[in-house]
């Protein structure tokens, strides 16, 4: 093992990026499309990830945040002229404020009243958004004519754009994720999540960590938001509804808990699967249930679970 | 394990090389995007049949232009979102003209994609939103909300002579369109609106709603949503004893309405374009008998016949312009005028909107058939 | 005053269908610690196996005692056993896994069921013969209600009561209550767990299965997809009461229904939701396991 | 200054009405090995779980080098110096053993907010500063060879071993083992009571629950008897092991005196 493990998981994290680097050099714009989109809901499952995997607390409703980052962009850009790239900033900043102040109140609730008071906060989002408040959001049917980004008078709308795009924000995520495993903050979730008495013991501070899952989760997924909005140049509500917080959900859960590749995994079979099995029609989702329920019972903690033992390699001298 | 990722991936990427090779060049295809499955599938599915109908009738006949059409579907379920990917995936299959979707949202979401990628599109979506960017490819095949609610107002005010009028409507930008517009016309024309209010898609129980209005003592109540919600309103209504006449809205004119609404059915209002038994042309009552012939049942409503209207307007400007340049069609077709359709003279404005409709008031009967009562 | 009963006429209807509803979340959550996300579906299930129980042995137009019962109890049967086929191989397996996991096969099975509906009985609306029941209706100075709400009020009051007897004063009850406490001890004690989660399964199934029913003739429209929307409302109910709390999901069933009555009849109809929602917040911010939840201490 | 480290003053916990402690007062010097004795159920545990803050006594003080923490929350408990062990062992099971004696460095740790999301020069030295003392107590625990074994995958004896370290990591004022020995062979017992001297030198005070006789008489220097929530005794080893109302107590519901 030793050092290697190290390696070995940069290898495989080289190996995904190219792939899906010179991925747009074979395959036509439907399918590119498709791999933007897996892009960006691979961002929102981690981020997802973030909260759930991770610091343990049991959130039904992150489309919300999702869907706060790409409103802010629509909203910002549509209804007040500002370019693209300006909106970036606040596409993190108003999802990670909001999620502080909504998480604040309840996240002392445990496991399952958490989660559906995360459902209620995610079926309010979308009522908001439906009653057109404050005559922004554009009601049911949402914004539509985003502009695209612009850098330097350049206009990036073609769909190899959006793809790199999103590959970028998935390799800054995964930047990020790698960041917080190896600091006492991503170290700190675990602790949480696995025994929260004892963390609490070692001088841990419960809230403060799940907030501090929340408020990075749903600034990341507001990023992924906001790129979403630009991709499809449209916002609608039911993109971010509580059903779609169930497939982030789903996607964690079923890749594996806090597992890098697992939640990649995870982002792919219920994403990208259903897409390539289109011709099924109906009876797709029927068999995506099953497989549900099967890989729950074959791998009850994901398709690839999470390897603990990150630690540096010289205290692993004395390993056998 | 470990090297899975790379693999899926790259199989994927085959895959899709493969569907995305390229096609004979004699072959035009036409795309049609509608709600295949999910709520609205009924009107989705006669959409695809109505289409596919017309091009295998047209190409046992030797195609259009020498050529030989072919139909692709996509199912956007009646979401924008989804809609926005069919319209990629149409695109990218080199339609030269999409039919649909039948709901105004997923038309608007598809809508820019067809534009920049010069692919005509033609829907019964009625919203106004629709022809406000005035895209050139795009061509609404029914009418809009606008002219719909102006008949409304005027009927309901100075025919009906209605005083204390509630108007419903569900969320949907379409539904809340028209009651927001039937609203104005009522007022326009002298009416009183006393109540303006909005029930949840599908939510079923309305109890509550209801026995507000009832509070209010209507003596009309005006519902601009679809079938699914419109029956059981109607129930609900004559359960809780409110004596107002029921007017429903386009989207209300639907067997399934009656059903839900059982026997509290007779009598309810409906304004609608002429459905498909009322339509009085030859080659209507020739294309309802070739689908029932086909298919084995009616036409689902009018929506599926004015999509095909509009495809068959698209093929026929084809033909006269003996081009399937998309842009020389569209410039034909803007100054269309009374060209013969299902549903009647189909006539374009410069913006893609159909001009000269005419709407019939229904009054549904204790057996549940349609008696026209305007004119 | 008549438009206030009459709102809790109708809250009171649609609560006690919730309730129904609430009580299969909350006694399954009570024994096995696990939200069964498919029941929701077992409702709209029912609602469909009951139609053609109705159409294939009666045939539309016919309205009988015995065509209504046995309508109710064949498709009650036919639910509770697809209930505890669903717990043997969607759940059983997953006792002891970690519980996410049964939750998202929980949300899988249900993905499976929604979908059987829709490739047996298509994707659009079926709609319930509206003869079923006699279309009586009793106008009690201003305020209405018919043949259906009042068997609807009559027969979830019978039956909850009769299900509290039954956890109360059996000898069943109690092994049921003794599992939700402490399964382990429970099984030292001689008790089947197996069976209690069985018997569990068929109450819980069989008392969505009369709601489903219910629904469908109330209602008349019935759709694939519906029982995502009785599922979730009967869901924030059980929490509301309390999850677990056999009471509470009654409780939580009837108040939600007022609630949602109420709001929309005096405050708004289009923020209904965002009331409910908030509603259940501001009750776990003070009550962190719903009204008649107990607050379980932790044992370090 | 108070010259007690920790004192506890008539210190009650109801559970349900019923009294778990009952007016339990102590006075623990710094740098002592203090004991805690008294039949199962005595209230032991509870004790501490008022002192970590995992509990928070109705009735009472509890002074921390004077200052009252009655009420203060676990993790701020743990800020001041107070660490503990469990007596049913908590560790993150599926984490590393390297992993799970980290947790300990928590409060040491000095890396900032940002640093969960970018790393700086700091961060580099804190994290390698924390990483070298996991280092250092696996040798002195010597779990080494584990550093990246499972936690939940070792024996007994060694997650003992482990939640010591854990503890220890946090480098505490005050440590508190509940049941240490619980569960060990005579030979890792003997260990214990090795390791645990060598911690007090290094000027750690140690607060202990233990039924093993024989090694609470040999490694306290003071002890509190306590049964039914209340103090029935208290003096050096020698005092409380020859009074008569302990003898009585232990004998009363005599179940482990050798284990």
């Amino acid at each position: 093992m030793s050092n290697i493990n190290f390696n070995k998981n940069s290898v495989m994290a080289i190996g995904v990026l190219l792939v899906m680097g010179i991925f747009p050099l074979f395959v036509d714009s439907a399918w590119l499309a498709i791999g933007t989109t897996f892009l960006v809901f691979a961002v929102v499952a981690f981020s997802q990830d973030i909260i759930l995997g991770r610091a343990g607390v049991f959130h039904m409703g992150h489309a919300m945040f999702f869907g706060l980052g790409a409103y802010t962009t629509a909203v910002l850009n549509v209804h007040f002229g500002w370019p693209i790239l300006a909106t970036w900033a606040p596409a993190v900043l108003v999802p990670l404020v909001v999620a502080l102040l909504l998480a604040g109140p309840i996240i002392h609730l445990r496991g399952d009243y958490l989660l559906v008071a995360t459902i209620g906060f995610n079926i309010i989002f979308i009522q908001v958004l439906q009653n057109n408040i404050f005559g922004i959001t554009g009601g049911p049917n949402g914004i539509f004519g985003i502009d695209v980004v612009r850098v330097f008078g350049v206009e990036l709308f073609e769909q190899t754009h959006m793809y790199y795009m999103a590959f970028i924000l998935l390799g800054i995520t995964l930047f990020i994720m790698k960041n917080l495993d190896q600091s006492k903050f991503g170290r700190a979730m675990f602790y949480i999540n696995k025994d929260d008495v004892a963390a609490q013991s070692m001088g841990i501070s419960i809230r403060y960590y799940k907030l501090y899952a929340f408020a990075l989760g749903a600034g990341i997924a507001g990023a992924a938001g906001s790129m979403f909005a630009v991709q499809y140049s449209a916002v609608s509500p039911e993109a971010f509804d509580v059903i779609s917080s169930i497939m982030f959900f789903t996607i964690v859960l079923v890749g594996g808990s806090a597992s890098l590749p697992g939640v990649l995994l995870g982002t792919f079979v219920m994403f990208v699967l259903p897409e390539v099995f289109r011709e099924f029609e109906t009876a797709r989702y029927l068999v995506f249930g099953l497989a549900m329920i099967l890989t729950m019972i074959l791998r009850p903690r994901g398709i690839w679970p999470v390897k603990f033992g990150n630690i540096p390699a010289f205290l692993k001298k004395d390993v056998k | 394990m470990r090297n899975m990722l790379p693999k899926v991936a790259a199989s994927v990427a085959f895959c899709s090389a493969l569907l995305g090779s390229a096609y004979a060049a004699d072959v035009v295809k036409i795309g049609v995007q509608a709600p295949i499955t999910g709520e609205y599938a009924n009107e989705g599915q006669s959409i695809d049949n109505g289409v596919r109908l017309v091009i295998d009738q047209l190409n046992s006949k030797g195609g259009v232009l020498g050529k030989k059409l072919e139909v692709v579907t996509c199912d956007d379920e009646g979401a924008a979102q989804k809609a926005a990917i069919c319209a990629r995936k149409l695109v990218n299959e080199g339609v030269m003209a999409v039919i649909g979707s039948y709901t105004s949202g997923a038309t608007q979401a598809a809508q820019t994609t067809y534009y920049r990628n010069k692919v005509l599109q033609t829907s019964d979506g009625t919203s106004d939103a629709l022809t406000k960017e005035k895209y050139w490819t795009f061509f609404r095949n029914s009418f809009r909300n606008a002219d719909q609610a102006e008949f409304t107002g005027k009927y309901l005010v100075n025919e009906k002579k209605y005083k204390r009028i509630v108007v419903l409507s569900d969320y949907s930008d379409y539904s809340l369109g028209l009651a927001n517009s039937v609203v104005k016309a009522i007022k326009d024309a002298g009416g009183i609106v006393i109540y303006q209010g909005k029930v949840k898609e599908k939510s079923q129980n309305f109890s509550a709603i209801l026995t507000k209005v009832k509070s209010m003592n209507p003596d009309a109540i005006y519902f601009s949503g679809y079938y699914t919600d419109g029956g059981l309103l109607r129930a609900q209504q004559a359960q809780l004893g409110i004596n107002a006449d029921f007017i429903g809205g386009d989207s209300n004119d639907n067997p399934d309405f009656m059903k839900l609404a059982g026997a509290s059915a007779s009598g309810t209002l409906m304004i609608n374009f002429p459905t498909p038994d009322f339509l009085p042309y030859d080659t209507a009552k020739q294309f309802l008998k070739d689908y029932s012939a086909k298919y084995g049942v009616p036409v689902s409503s009018v929506w599926a016949i004015m999509n095909v209207d509009g495809l068959r307007a698209i093929l026929y400007a084809a033909e006269q312009t003996k081009s399937f340049d998309t842009k020389t069609i569209s410039t034909y077709l803007h100054t269309l005028k009374d060209f013969p359709g299902i549903t009647g003279p189909v006539s374009f404005r410069d913006d893609g909107e159909r001009i000269n409709t005419k709407f019939n008031v229904y009054e549904v009967q204790a057996d549940n058939s349609y008696k026209i009562i305007n004119n | 005053m008549d438009i206030f009963l009459q709102q809790l006429v109708n809250g009171l209807t649609i609560g006690s269908l919730y309730a129904l509803v609430a009580l299969g979340y909350t006694m399954v959550y009570g024994v096995m610690k696990l939200i069964n996300f498919a029941h929701g579906d077992l409702v709209a299930l029912s609602a469909f196996v009951g139609l053609t129980v109705y159409t294939q042995i009666f045939g539309e137009g016919v309205s009988s005692l015995i065509a209504i019962i046995v309508v109710f109890v064949f498709t009650a049967a036919i639910i509770a056993f697809v209930g505890v086929l669903l717990e043997r191989l969607a759940y059983r397996p997953l006792r002891t896994a970690p519980r996410l996991s049964a939750v998202v096969s929980a949300l899988g099975a249900g993905l499976v069921i929604q979908n059987t509906i829709m490739l047996m009985w298509g994707p659009n609306m079926k709609i319930f013969p509206s003869n079923l029941f006699p279309q009586t209706l009793w106008d009690f100075g201003g305020v209405v209600m018919t043949f259906t709400q009042v068997m609807i009020l009559g027969l979830s009051s019978v039956l909850m009561v009769a299900l509290f007897l039954f956890i109360n004063k059996t000898k069943m009850g109690t092994a049921i209550r003794a599992t939700a406490i402490d399964q382990d001890a429970a099984k030292l004690m001689g008790i089947n767990v197996n069976r209690i989660i069985m018997v569990i399964f068929i109450i819980g199934s069989a008392l969505g299965a009369v709601a489903g029913l219910f629904i469908g003739i109330y209602y008349r429209g019935i759709t694939f997809d519906m029982g995502w929307l009785y599922g979730l409302n009967a869901f924030v109910a059980a929490i509301m009461g309390g999850i677990g709390n056999i009471p509470g999901a009654m409780l939580g069933g009837l108040m939600l229904g007022l609630f949602n009555a109420m709001i929309t009849g005096y405050i708004s109809t289009q923020w209904a939701e965002t009331f409910t929602f908030i509603l259940l917040i501001v009750i776990l911010i003070f009550r962190p396991t719903g009204i008649l939840g107990e607050k379980v201490a932790e044992k370090v | 200054m108070s010259e007690y480290l920790l004192e506890v003053k008539n210190v009650s916990k109801f559970f349900y009405g019923l009294k778990a402690i009952d007016a339990l007062s102590m006075k623990v010097k710094k740098g002592q090995i203090y004991g805690i004795i008294g039949p199962n159920g005595a209230g032991k545990t509870t004790l501490f779980n008022c002192i970590t803050g995992i509990y928070t006594p109705e009735e009472g003080q509890i002074l921390w080098m004077g200052k009252e923490i009655k009420g203060t929350a676990p993790h701020k408990i743990a800020e001041l110096g107070i660490l503990r062990t469990f007596q049913t062992i908590r560790l993150f099971s599926e984490m590393s053993v390297a992993e799970n004696i980290m947790s300990g460095r928590h409060i040491k740790s000095k890396q900032k907010w940002y640093n969960g999301i970018i790393h700086t020069p700091a961060y580099y030295k804190d994290e390698r500063e924390n990483w070298e003392k996991v280092g250092e107590l696996m040798e002195f625990f010597k779990l080494s060879q584990y550093a990246t074994t499972p936690a939940g995958d070792l024996s007994y004896g060694v997650q003992r071993k482990i939640e010591m370290a854990r503890a220890l990591a946090a480098e505490p004022e005050l440590l508190i083992l509940d049941e240490p020995a619980a569960g060990l062979n005579e030979n890792e017992t003997l260990e214990l009571a090795h390791t645990i001297k060598e911690i007090q030198k290094m000027g750690v005070t140690i607060m202990m629950i233990e039924h093993d006789m024989e090694m609470v008489m040999s490694l306290t220097e003071y002890i509190t008897v306590i049964n039914f929530g209340a103090k029935i005794s208290e003096g050096v080893p020698a005092f409380v092991q020859d009074d008569p109302i302990v003898i009585e107590a232990y004998i009363g519901i005599d179940d482990e005196d050798e284990s």
